[in-house]
């Protein structure tokens, strides 16, 4: 049976990564680049629960650490954003390029 | 006796030991320590040399400290040639130490001066009996110690602080240069041993043209020492220094030790006929300058120090004109003249107290021991017949003859006219005439020091008749025995030389009384008719000047550079790595916006690198 | 005992931090008699040590050796090990150092009754120091002989950016950054060195690299590779020698730092790089080391002579002797290019003879500066008038460094020169340029202090009784080893000669 | 062509469009809006990975909590809704970068296989995922709990207009 390479899961993963990682440096608005993380996160994902499928000794752990992941995602999104809105409290901005308080 | 030989140096340098310990002592009576230990080491060497009259001879020598396969040794030898020296110097030091106690009464450092005189006897006799060249290397610098610390015995004066420096650091020229010849020798015979390497020059070891090397930097050395040409400028300033130390030091021992080293390596010297020539010639070429030097000099101290100059190229002259006696010999009857005359011109700067002669004149009738001894010591270093000087000049004019050094020759006649008449222009301005300074309170010196200038006033007399064709050549017969062989034997040229001789010594010293004393001849003749050439000599030649211009300058200069080099290349280099280093890192902070993002970026760069040298070599570790 | 006795030599200095930090801070005199007392205990486990120690014997001796870090690779070729030890011990150099470092650091925790302020933690640091300085001498194995280098550095830097004069932080830190990037730089040589060989130890290093070029090319050792490891240690320790041109930190803190710890730099902790060279340069790659004698000749000579013309026209007498420091380091390099008996022997004498005479003549500086308040030689004129002691150590500390026989100076001088003239002669000529230079800048700066007309100075006492306890010792000394250096050269010998016969001269 | 890879294809272009979206839109809200469709992708993907449970888990905590709250934290913190461009320089040095990164990293993976796969993984697949968890990962479980727990106060706190301050500045 002919089926979907490993490869490909690999460079989907790849590509969203990639984007993420852009969206992450790039974006200036911090929710955006919080959620852009998320995206590389899933990206992440994909890779683990590919190899859980296509790999020397396939079995369940990779979807399991993929369900770890999530969760942590989950928590880390949920903290970042309360951060986000602590910040925006005392500064009256959500631009990533006026948080250099580590140069001031 | 052979045996306890090395104990002769000893003595003196426990007097230095035993005196700066007292040095704080403010009775004159430290200076009988001083004077007995080198009164013992006297008597000792006096043995010594009997001794060795008799035949003997002793060497000894112990491991000092071993290198790999090879032992430096240490130890002492007595010869005939050295326990001669022994004995000069021994005796020559006693009566200076005599001499001092009433020369330097009152001195507030006196025995610390005593202290520098036993320091400086016990390293000149140690490097009498030192049997290897290293040896006599080190008690080499040591003589230089002493003589710069009893130059530098005033030290608040300017003129003796600038002497002392100059004295050591020109003798430190001559010897790098004898530093240079013992170590090459070292690496051709493998040794610093004398008779080891007399016998590979015997054998033929070594290249012809590395023993000529080896002997001219040996010569340099000798140079140095002797204040010969061209580096005797130090020795007329050392006249800084006390009087006795002059006599000592200046006159009678370190200045000899050139001229010692030269016969002890003598053949070294032999071996090479370029070697000899070029000893010669320095020696030659020296007596004539120095004696036209010291035929203007108006300080009665450079006079007699121009004349030691001059005296020594005498002996060198005598050396490398294979009269190895001869030059021995003028250096015994010189040491004995010259200390006289320089403990009597002492005597007189103690009466007087200038050193200028144009304000002396007159002393004849006031000092009436110190003045017969002078004129002593004047005819027998112009060389008049039946003292000791006419008996050795004679005999270096008759081996330089019979080298067939023509030219030479006839310059060591002109040079000994010279003598002649300078020591007697002094003579006449010193003690006749009339008074020219002020001479109140002039007396003779204490007996003290009267009684050293007799025994040296004899012994000027009689020392010549160590050596004559009248009565025997007691002295070559005795130096045969030692370890040079002596060249060609029979030295008596023409019996026309002593006449020649004779004769311009009578010339100097006519011309002198006929200028000083009779004023027969206007002082200022030939100052008038030459002007230029009597401005030159009465600015010696201007070699002084010549060195500040070149030399010195031209060292300070190359110091200059160095500083300006150092501030601003070396350190121009650093600052210009730092300034680098701080503008990478200004463009580095500017990097540093705060901005997390950039630092992203950044590290994302960092792990492409990472990832592409690990794509590029399959990885270090794999 | 003989078991732990070296280390106990190197850490002994700690007693005197644990006793010193029961005192108050301001208990001055307290502190420093604990200070002197302090040293003192090193020493004399020193000479426990010494008399432990079997003149003349081979190899080393009264080593310990503890394993302490060991980590595994996997690499291609299976698992490996990687082991460091704590290994310890002493030849004839080392010892001999080492007795330099204990007796250097007596006298100069006695120059330290001049300093003025913070004596507990000044005290501390010496301490420190001293153990860093003996650890480095002892150590057997590369890691802890960085180790005990860069614990040297640490205390090294506070004092003299604390306690020198004006401009001591510049100093400090060009002190720092030298020394920073040396030991960088000996880094990356150690860390090279282990990977290739698997062992740190400097006597299965050196073996290693005896084997021959078809063994060494199985661990992927090269001809290439073994020179670059030496050149680059040459330059590791020509930064701290210091050789031209990487001298001027040298000079700045020598003006700068206070003069105990000027005693203890140029005295002890300059004579690491020499002790560097000798060990890891002419040790381990002897046939590389050859084939640059004439490098490093050259190099001697330009330091000799380099530090010779600078040193005429100073006008402050620590910048004279800074350079003077120069000059005669030239003199180690000299007899290490030589490469052969003479040439190591002058130049370990000259290591410990530089290490006495500059202490003296630093010390005397000191003691200078705190009766005029100023080094320069025109503030000086006549001191033997009034301080006749004082001026005539300082005549004979300078004699001595000029190198008047009778003194250690010449007997370093003479052999380094003696072997030189076997190799190289013609560079050997110009070098004796340096021995007349020397003279004249030595006496320059002496005469100008000791002779010439009395000037005033603030305080004209003469070297009281604790200043003179330092200067007689460290005189002593050096006429020691220049009238009897046999006790030195036996000592060294058997050293010497295993370093001679891979250098095959 | 089978019927997985055409799912396979739709799936991974949707995600991709999403992302490629994500970049493009100026509207804040619009770009999360366009993240929701990768989200869903992925767990289409993950369900042609034969990991049921994981969809599940994805399409329930990505594409509904992570994204409400992302929109939450937009309305917020209220601003312009237009995203302005970063500056060019750094697009192009970031884009450079993230080339290089892409480009090294599909070199090493392009032909990547392990000729394995596991035919057995989508076979109960929840219930072994639960064995899994509550056996052998059960203390992992556990500490996730925790986190979670530490993750809700963390943020309550953070979040919490401070009243303290308020209260001093007036």
């Amino acid at each position: 049976m002919s089926s979907v390479p490993l490869t490909a899961y690999l460079m989907l993963a790849l590509i969203l990564f990639c984007i993420g990682l852009f969206g992450a440096l790039t974006k200036r608005n911090a929710v955006i680049v919080l959620i852009s993380i998320e995206l590389m996160l899933n990206a992440v994902n994909i890779n683990l629960v590919a190899f859980a499928k296509y790999s020397i000794n396939p079995g369940l752990t990779g979807q399991i650490f993929s369900l770890f992941t999530i969760t942590v995602a989950a928590a880390e999104a949920a903290v970042g954003l309360a951060i986000l809105i602590a910040l925006y409290r005392n500064r009256q901005t959500v631009n990533v390029d006026e948080m250099d308080t580590m140069k001031r | 006796m052979l045996q306890m030989s090395w104990l002769i140096p000893l003595f003196p340098l426990l007097s230095f030991i035993l005196l700066l310990l007292f040095r704080k002592s403010k009775s004159e009576s430290t200076a009988w320590i001083g004077v007995l230990l080198t009164g013992i080491s006297l008597v000792m060497s006096v043995g010594v040399f009997l001794a060795v009259w008799q035949g003997e001879g002793i060497k000894t020598e112990g491991t000092w400290f071993q290198i790999g396969e090879r032992a430096i040794t240490m130890g002492f030898e007595v010869n005939p040639l050295n326990a001669l020296m022994l004995v000069i110097v021994s005796l020559v030091s006693f009566l200076v130490h005599l001499y001092s106690k009433g020369y330097m009464h009152g001195d507030e450092r006196f025995p610390v001066f005593f202290a520098y005189l036993g320091l400086f006897s016990f390293a000149m006799l140690g490097l009498v009996v030192s049997p290897n060249l290293l040896q006599l290397y080190m008690f080499w610098e040591l003589v230089g110690l002493g003589s710069f610390l009893l130059i530098g015995f005033y030290y608040f004066k300017p003129e003796a602080k600038a002497a002392a420096k100059k004295a050591f650091v020109m003798t430190r020229i001559g010897d790098v240069g004898l530093f240079i010849g013992m170590v090459l020798l070292f690496w051709q015979v493998g040794s610093f041993e004398y008779d080891e390497i007399f016998a590979s020059v015997k054998n033929g070891d070594i290249s012809s043209g590395m023993l000529t090397l080896t002997a001219l930097c040996i010569f340099v050395g000798a140079v140095g020492k002797s204040g010969q040409l061209p580096l005797h400028t130090w020795l007329p300033d050392a006249m800084e220094g006390p009087t006795p130390v002059s006599a000592l030091i200046h006159a009678a021992t370190m200045v000899a030790a050139g001229v010692y080293l030269v016969a002890a390596m003598y053949p070294l010297f032999q071996a090479s006929e370029a070697a000899l020539t070029v000893v010669a010639v320095v020696g030659g070429l020296t007596a004539i300058f120095a004696a036209s030097i010291g035929l203007m000099q108006k300080d009665i101290k450079r006079v007699l120090a121009y004349s030691t100059v001059s005296q020594l190229g005498y002996m060198m002259l005598a050396l490398g004109a294979s009269g190895y006696v001869a030059g021995i010999f003028h250096l015994t009857t010189h040491a004995f003249f010259k200390a006289l005359l320089f403990l009597a011109a002492g005597s007189v700067i103690h009466a007087v107290h200038t050193q200028n002669i144009e304000e002396m004149g007159g002393l004849w009738k006031k000092l009436r021991i110190t003045g017969p001894l002078f004129l002593i010591g004047a005819l027998a270093i112009s060389g008049v017949p039946l003292l000791s000087g006419f008996f050795s000049k004679d005999e270096i004019l008759a081996s330089t003859y019979a080298d067939g050094k023509y030219g030479l020759f006839w310059l060591a006649v002109i040079a000994a006219f010279m003598t002649a008449f300078y020591m007697f222009r002094l003579f006449f301005l010193v003690f006749t005439g009339e008074a020219r300074g002020n001479e109140k309170g002039v007396h003779e010196s204490p007996s003290v020091m009267t009684f050293p200038m007799i025994v040296l006033g004899v012994l000027a007399v009689v020392a010549g008749y160590l050596n004559t064709t009248w009565f025997g050549t007691f002295l070559s017969d005795y130096l045969a025995q030692g370890p040079v062989e002596l060249p060609h034997g029979d030295h008596h040229g023409p019996a026309w030389i002593p006449l020649v001789a004779t004769l311009a010594a009578a010339l100097g010293i006519g011309l002198a009384y006929l200028i000083y004393q009779k004023g027969t001849l206007s002082r200022d003749w030939i100052t008038r008719s030459f002007p230029s050439l009597a401005e030159v000599i009465y600015n010696k030649w201007y070699i002084d000047e010549g060195y500040d211009q070149t030399v010195v300058k031209g060292t300070r200069g190359l110091s200059k550079l160095g500083v300006l080099f150092d501030r601003y290349v070396v350190d121009g280099l650093v600052t210009a790595v730092t300034n680098g280093v701080q503008g990478l890192s200004k463009i580095g902070s500017r990097l540093q916006n705060g901005q997390v993002q950039s630092y992203g970026t950044a590290a994302i760069f960092g792990i492409v690198i990472l990832l592409l040298i690990v794509a590029l070599t399959g990885g270090y570790f794999s | 005992m003989n078991a732990w006795l070296l280390s106990i030599l190197i850490f002994s200095p700690l007693l005197g931090v644990l006793v010193l930090m029961f005192v108050p801070s301001n208990d001055e005199k307290s502190i420093k008699w604990l200070g002197v007392l302090g040293t003192l205990f090193p020493l004399g486990i020193a000479l426990v040590v010494l008399s432990a120690f079997k003149m003349g014997g081979e190899g080393l001796q009264l080593t310990e050796k503890f394993s302490w870090i060991s980590y595994e690779v996997f690499q291609s070729k299976g698992q490996v090990s990687y082991p460091i030890f704590y290994e310890v011990g002493v030849n004839g150099l080392s010892m001999v150092l080492i007795l330099l470092t204990a007796v250097v650091s007596v006298l100069a925790a006695i120059a330290s009754f001049s300093i003025k302020q913070n004596w507990k933690s000044y005290f501390i640091l010496f301490f420190l120091l001293e153990m860093g300085m003996l650890g480095v001498f002892a150590a057997q194995n590369l890691f802890l002989f960085f180790i005990f280098f860069e614990i040297t550095l640490i205390p090294m830097f506070f004092l003299i950016g604390r306690w020198g004069y004006l401009e001591k932080e510049k100093a400090a830190y060009s002190f720092l950054i030298y020394n920073g990037v040396g030991s960088a730089i000996l880094l990356i040589v150690f860390v090279a060195l282990f990977m290739k060989t698997g062992t740190m130890n400097f006597e299965q290093l050196a073996y290693t690299f005896s084997l021959p070029q078809a063994e060494l090319n199985q661990l992927f050792i090269t001809k290439g590779f073994k020179m670059g490891m030496l050149i680059a240690l040459l330059v590791a320790f020509a930064v701290k020698l210091p050789v031209f041109p990487l001298h001027s930190w040298m000079v700045r803190v020598h003006v700068q730092a206070p003069p105990a710890i000027v005693m203890i730099h140029s005295g002890i902790l300059l004579k690491i790089g020499a002790y560097g060279v000798i060990v890891f340069g002419a040790g381990m790659f002897p046939d590389q080391f050859k084939s640059l004698a004439f490098v490093i000749g050259l190099f001697g000579v330009i330091n000799l002579l380099y530090g010779a013309f600078l040193a005429l026209t100073q006008t402050d007498v620590k910048r004279v002797l800074a350079y003077s420091s120069v000059s005669h380091m030239g003199i180690v390099l000299i007899g290490l290019a030589a490469g052969n008996e003479f040439g190591m022997t002058g130049a370990v004498f000259q290591v410990v003879s530089h290490g006495l005479i500059s202490a003296l003549l630093f010390f005397l500086v000191g003691a200078l500066y705190e009766r005029s308040g100023s080094s320069e030689l025109s503030a000086f004129g006549g001191v033997a008038k009034r301080m006749p002691i004082l001026a005539g150590v300082f005549l004979a500390g300078g004699l001595a460094s000029l190198g008047l026989p009778g003194m250690s100076g010449f007997i370093s001088e003479f052999m380094a020169f003696l072997g030189l003239f076997e190799k190289m002669p013609v560079l050997a000529a110009v070098g004796t340029l340096g021995l007349i230079l020397t003279a004249v800048y030595v006496l320059r700066a002496v005469l100008a202090i000791t002779f010439g007309a009395e000037k005033e100075l603030h305080e004209a006492r003469d070297l009281t009784s604790s200043e003179r306890v330092p200067a007689f010792v460290l005189l002593a000394a050096i006429l020691f080893i220049g009238i009897y250096p046999a006790w030195l050269s036996d000592m060294l010998r058997p050293t010497l000669d295993a370093i001679l016969l891979g250098l095959g001269g | 062509m089978t019927g997985e890879m055409i799912a396979f294809f739709l799936l991974a272009l949707t995600a991709i469009t999403g992302g490629v979206l994500l970049i493009n839109l100026t509207n804040v809200v619009h770009m999360v809006v366009a993240l929701i469709f990768t989200f869903i992708a992925i767990a289409g993907i993950y369900i042609t990975l034969s990991a049921e449970f994981v969809a599940v888990v994805q399409v329930l905590i990505y594409s509904g909590a992570i994204t409400i709250i992302m929109l939450f934290g937009i309305m917020l913190t209220r601003h312009q809704e237009k995203e302005k461009r970063a500056p060019r320089l750094k697009i192009i040095l970031t884009g450079l970068a993230i080339g290089l990164f892409f480009l090294i990293m599909y070199g090493k993976i392009k032909d990547l296989n392990f000729g394995q796969q596991d035919v057995e993984l989508h076979v109960d697949n929840t219930k072994k995922i639960g064995i899994e968890l509550y056996s052998h990962y059960v203390i992992p479980f556990e500490l996730t709990s925790v986190l979670l727990l530490v993750a809700l106060i963390g943020s309550i706190i953070l979040a919490k207009r401070d009243d303290d301050e308020k209260e001093a500045k007036k």
